[in-house]
């Protein structure tokens, strides 16, 4: 566009403001859009609208409290907060986690995973005009809010984990139940898939659209999904296995063109793989205690450390800084993964239609909880 | 009686939206009360027992041609004064040769036309036995045929203009 | 439903009216008659009675279906959909109805007000007006009178659907512009070069549709169809399906409904519209596909047609009087506008305009010429 | 938050900061002498020993510290030599100690998606202190650097779009800093503004006193 001939007719640029309040934009996020036509020229993305301060609050709370505070942050996938979060506090102080808690904190992350590709899937979907693949979604995301409800009592925001182990053992006849909602879950993948897979329109809605390499994605800092659908395979699950990973196994969905079909493959197959990774644990559930040596009082010695996890978004990291006299963090930082994905948004709009922005924001999968924090 | 006091106030609201269209301050009112004219010269045709000119009036024109005035319109920014036809006087003397030219044209249809008499077949056409739409397409490809395909070759010629015209690239 | 209350109105009148069903399409518009005797009755208040009871019907056909399609949407979704206003929300059109009577009427500060106010009724208008050429059946004899169910046939009727229906297009595109918004503007945009755009095919398909009735008649088509025997649906499948995909895009309905696509443009050209002038628009989009399955029902259902004529074991289908058919086929047709915005995502916009110039007109055209040449070859 | 009963003193009367025995910067021990440092760390010494001042580790992490000025050749090197390969710039956060003359550590936390291992780097910046972007090395460093801008009032210099992120465009102050007010004025601000002004005009003559 820079050296084009200039175009016989003056033309003017659009300048649109997409939210904060717009139906597709999941929250809060506002995108300036400068429009030629309906074609995006450039764009700026704007985010705070929902900060919180999680992290100034967090250096002023004891470590128990943080964990109710990582719940809001990635609110659709809370339990993966909360695993992130504890297995920072234990790698600063050093503690050993049972392994019984080791696997139901991976059952939990796991449930969590698939709950929260369930409501991307929808929302994506529904961005792209196809309602009734949210219902669906909902409707089994909704089995999993009864899983956890039966098992801290909580709904979205779970508060349930410990640093050390788990607040809870499972309930009697919970694991049945899990077992019973992989098998309508890996049904009702197909009917997803169904509808929107194979159907000509999502094809044309998707395909080549938001394509980005691999490089490009590493150097941009996408992580997760999105990056895994430009064909590098990096998954903090398999790269540096926490909690109960590195006993089960699982693949790596990786995609080819890295366009926004690609990221939609990726995370249905992580839908299957999830599944894969829970019938395992439950299958290999050790009995045991479910919360290890811990002190009383925690207080880590002083020291910093950063720990990541595969959260459903990408890489959730936790940098946690502590002076070695207090009960709260010197400092607590999140590495949202949402946030950095959410960079590469503007890389990815330019020259797309406006169609195709609710389409990448949809396929980035931004919860703006986290994103602001 | 009936049909002379329909067409006369026909024709003064053809002619009062026809002021209005060029005394308009806003563009698109403007196009607006284009597009009123239109219908009621479509109403006009209805009178004149043409119904099938009068559907195409208000689909060609009424619902396609002025649908892009429109469109142009809204698309260009009019707040911006128009540079290229500052000159007053230049603007005043066109305008005054082409009304003039217009005027000679009117008078030399109308004296040709209360010389002639009426073609037998242009009168068929109103007829409204059997349909118009028959003898409009039999004069259109019989007695008009090269004005027809003139017409046709002069719009193909523009449209190809105008694609260039609007491709960036080519 | 129609006819029982037409005939009532006319009962006592002797006289037998203007005819029309039968054959040759009519010269003249049935206003003013086929016999040099007229009475009041024939010019003036039957038809009047058509209008109002067409006007009427078609108004309570939009709200229920606005009805239907959130019961149906709501079934294909595993909901339930509007229970609370009556027993299964049966009532929900007239409290919705009722609200929107109620509601502010908002009109933005730095609005064009006149054109504001305008544009819903232009998008309305001509959405009612179309039902005037639209047979819902042949004729009905009742009390000794007979009848022809519809208000009038014009002899281009098919053109005059046409033509009032493009007129439909400046109330979308002076909504945006007149909403001073950005949104509605891009909206409008996208809704007048995709109805435009899809005009064309769709008008298209209908060329080589009066190839084959010769007629432009709605009432003549669907006698020329009654004397094939043969609906046109078969003998013109391309033409049909280009008719449905284009009659889905000028409605605005999934998965063309780029110029209201909620999710892109938040509301479209009704952005910023509210109260009475939002229910206008809603009632145009609703009115307008029953036109698209009124005149697909015509054009290459059969109309009013029982079907099965020619099979003599189901005869008894020919009783059931002829606007039940053709009720009962339009609305098999906006079951299935429907049952398609349940299902398929949205195009986008340059797909939308590819599909329509690339695939509908070019393959349209290819129909016209095709349907010429086979109707000379025979 | 705790349960105040209903006439709570303005916040702002408050004293701004806890009085707590301000610790003077993180521990970053030095690895055990028994511990052979990993490749990337031998890699970086040997092309840029100087940059490094100081290394540690603490419970697995290996951390790099060096200054603002060979900041970049550092980055260059970590992303670039065969041995670090640190092309995934995982975060860049910074944390405040405002005991320390130099108070802010920006930390960089660096991952290799090909040789699959992290390190983080350190640098130490007054306030300030310019700190140049890695933006250009890591084009991810973008929005984290403004964060860090806008949370700690780090200057980063050379960024590309050296905006504020989350908080508003004419926000005052820099809200991770260790010395900024945890509470605002309160919601008597708002209620009643003499009344607050009371409290604290009393508030500040106690001080005083």
């Amino acid at each position: 566009m820079a050296n084009a001939p200039r175009p016989m007719f003056d033309t003017e640029t659009l300048v649109i403001n997409m939210g904060p309040q717009h139906p597709s934009t999941h929250g809060v996020l506002r995108v300036v859009l400068r429009l030629d036509g309906e074609r995006v020229v450039d764009c700026d993305v704007v985010i705070g609208y929902l900060h919180r301060g999680i992290e100034k609050l967090s250096e002023n709370r004891d470590y128990t409290q943080i964990v109710l505070l990582t719940d809001r942050m990635d609110y659709v996938a809370a339990a993966t907060n909360n695993l992130g979060y504890c297995e920072t506090v234990e790698k600063l102080m050093g503690l050993e986690v049972p392994r019984r808690a080791k696997y139901i904190r991976t059952i939990l992350a796991e449930l969590q995973r698939i709950a929260s590709h369930n409501v991307w899937l929808g929302t994506h979907a529904m961005d792209i005009g196809a309602v009734t693949v949210f219902l669906y979604n909902i409707r089994e995301r909704e089995l999993i809010l009864d899983l956890f409800e039966e098992y801290c009592g909580a709904r979205l925001t779970y508060n349930s984990m410990r640093v050390g182990g788990l607040p809870l053992d499972i309930p009697a006849g919970w694991d049945r139940k899990v077992r019973e909602f992989c098998r309508i879950q890996e049904e009702k993948l197909v009917d997803y898939e169904l509808l929107l897979t194979h159907n000509r329109i999502w094809l044309e809605r998707t395909r080549n659209v938001g394509v980005i390499s691999g490089p490009d994605a590493i150097a941009i800092g996408l992580s997760g999904p999105p990056l895994r659908g430009s064909g590098v395979a990096r998954d903090v699950r398999k790269d540096e296995p926490y909690a109960a990973y590195d006993e089960l196994e699982f693949d790596v969905p990786v995609g080819a063109t890295g366009d926004t079909y690609d990221r939609y493959l990726v995370r249905l197959e992580e839908f299957r793989q999830s599944i894969r990774i829970i019938r395992q644990a439950l299958d290999g559930l050790p009995e045991g205690p479910i919360v290890g040596k811990v002190p009383r009082l925690i207080k880590p010695p002083a020291g910093e450390t950063y720990h990541a996890i595969e959260s459903p978004k990408g890489e959730l990291g936790y940098f946690i800084a502590s002076d070695g006299k207090s009960t709260s963090p010197y400092r607590f930082r999140v590495r949202p993964p949402s946030f950095c994905n959410l960079q590469a948004l503007r890389q990815l709009v330019r020259g797309h239609l406006v169609a195709d922005v609710v389409a990448l924001i949809g396929s980035i999968d931004v919860v703006l909880g986290e994103v602001d924090r | 009686m009936v049909e002379a006091f329909a067409f006369y106030s026909l024709a003064a609201f053809i002619l009062g939206f026809a002021v209005l269209v060029i005394t308009a301050r806003n563009t698109v009112h403007s196009v607006l009360f284009l597009v009123a004219n239109f219908l009621f010269v479509a109403a006009l045709y209805v009178v004149l027992h043409a119904e099938f000119l009068a559907v195409i009036q208000v689909l060609v024109y009424a619902g396609g041609i002025v649908v892009l005035y429109l469109f142009v319109v809204m698309l260009v920014n009019l707040k911006r004064p128009p540079e290229a036809h500052a000159d007053p006087r230049r603007r005043g003397r066109l305008g005054l040769a082409v009304a003039g030219l217009l005027l000679a044209q009117l008078v030399a249809v109308l004296g040709y036309s209360a010389t002639q008499a009426v073609p037998a077949a242009a009168a068929a056409a109103t007829a409204p036995a059997g349909g118009n739409v028959e003898a409009v397409g039999w004069l259109l490809y019989t007695d008009y045929l090269v004005p027809f395909e003139v017409a046709s070759m002069l719009l193909l010629v523009a449209m190809i203009g105008a694609i260039i015209l609007a491709k960036r690239e080519l | 439903m129609a006819s029982g209350r037409l005939t009532k109105a006319a009962h006592g009148a002797a006289r037998e009216g203007a005819a029309r069903g039968d054959g040759a399409p009519p010269a003249t518009e049935p206003g003013s008659g086929a016999e040099p005797r007229l009475n009041m009755i024939d010019i003036v208040i039957i038809p009047l009675l058509k209008i109002v009871i067409v006007f009427v019907a078609v108004l309570f056909g939009v709200a229920y279906l606005v009805l239907l399609e959130r019961k149906v949407q709501a079934w294909v979704q595993v909901r339930l959909g509007p229970m609370r206003v009556g027993p299964h929300g049966v009532l929900q059109p007239i409290a919705d109805a009722l609200k929107l009577f109620v509601k502010e009427d908002i009109t933005p500060a730095r609005a064009d007000k006149w054109v504001y106010t305008l544009a819903p009724m232009i998008s309305l208008v001509p959405a009612l007006i179309v039902f005037a050429v639209i047979p819902f059946g042949g004729t009905a004899h009742l009390f000794g009178k007979t009848v022809p169910l519809f208000v009038a046939d014009v002899n281009v009727g098919l053109l005059y659907i046409v033509s009032v229906a493009s007129i439909g297009v400046y109330g979308l595109i002076l909504a945006g512009y007149a909403s001073n918004s950005k949104y509605p503007l891009l909206s409008s945009l996208r809704a007048s070069a995709q109805l435009i755009s899809y005009e064309v095919a769709v008008t298209m398909t209908l060329v080589s549709l009066i190839l084959m009735a010769g007629t432009l008649s709605m009432v003549g088509i669907v006698e020329a169809q009654r004397q094939a025997g043969l609906w046109y649906v078969f003998a013109q499948p391309l033409a049909f399906f280009i008719f449905l995909a284009g009659g889905l895009a000028e409605t605005n309905r999934a998965p063309f409904d780029l110029p209201e696509a909620e999710q892109e443009l938040v509301g479209g050209f009704h952005t910023e519209y509210s109260g009475m002038r939002f229910a206008f628009f809603f009632l145009a989009e609703y009115a307008n596909m029953i036109v698209v399955s009124s005149v697909a029902t015509t054009l290459f259902f059969g109309g009013w047609l029982a079907p099965f004529p020619n099979v003599h074991a189901l005869a008894f289908l020919g009783l059931v009087p002829g606007w039940i058919w053709f009720l009962l086929k339009v609305f098999c047709f906006l079951y299935l506008f429907l049952w398609i915005r349940a299902t398929l995502p949205r195009y986008r916009y340059d797909q939308l305009m590819r599909l329509g110039w690339k695939v509908l007109i070019p393959l349209a055209i290819a129909n016209v010429i095709v349907t010429g040449a086979v109707k000379v070859l025979l | 938050m705790p349960d105040e009963p209903r006439p709570t003193p303005p916040a702002a009367a408050r004293p701004v900061e806890k009085k707590i025995e301000a610790p003077s910067g993180p521990p970053d021990p030095p690895p055990p002498a028994d511990l052979a440092p990993p490749a990337f760390v031998t890699a970086a010494q040997a092309a840029l020993g100087g940059a490094i001042t100081q290394l540690s580790y603490w419970v697995g992490d290996w951390t790099i510290l060096t200054t603002p000025a060979r900041l970049l050749d550092l980055a260059r090197v970590l992303r670039d030599d065969p041995a670090c390969r640190f092309d995934f710039c995982s975060d860049v956060t910074a944390s405040d100690w405002p005991a320390r003359e130099s108070r802010f550590d920006v930390i960089y936390c660096l991952y290799s998606t090909r040789r699959r291992h992290r390190v983080r780097v350190k640098v130490r910046a007054a306030d300030g202190e310019p700190v140049p972007s890695v933006s250009g090395v890591w084009p991810a460093a973008n929005w984290l650097e403004r964060e860090v801008w806008d949370m700690f009032g780090v200057n980063v210099v050379n960024h590309p779009d050296r905006r504020r992120i989350l908080m508003p465009d004419d926000w005052q102050g820099h809200p991770q800093r260790k010395d900024y007010p945890l509470e605002g004025p309160g919601e008597l601000l708002l209620e009643d503004p003499l009344e607050w002004l009371r409290l604290r005009n009393a508030q500040s003559t106690a001080e005083i006193e």
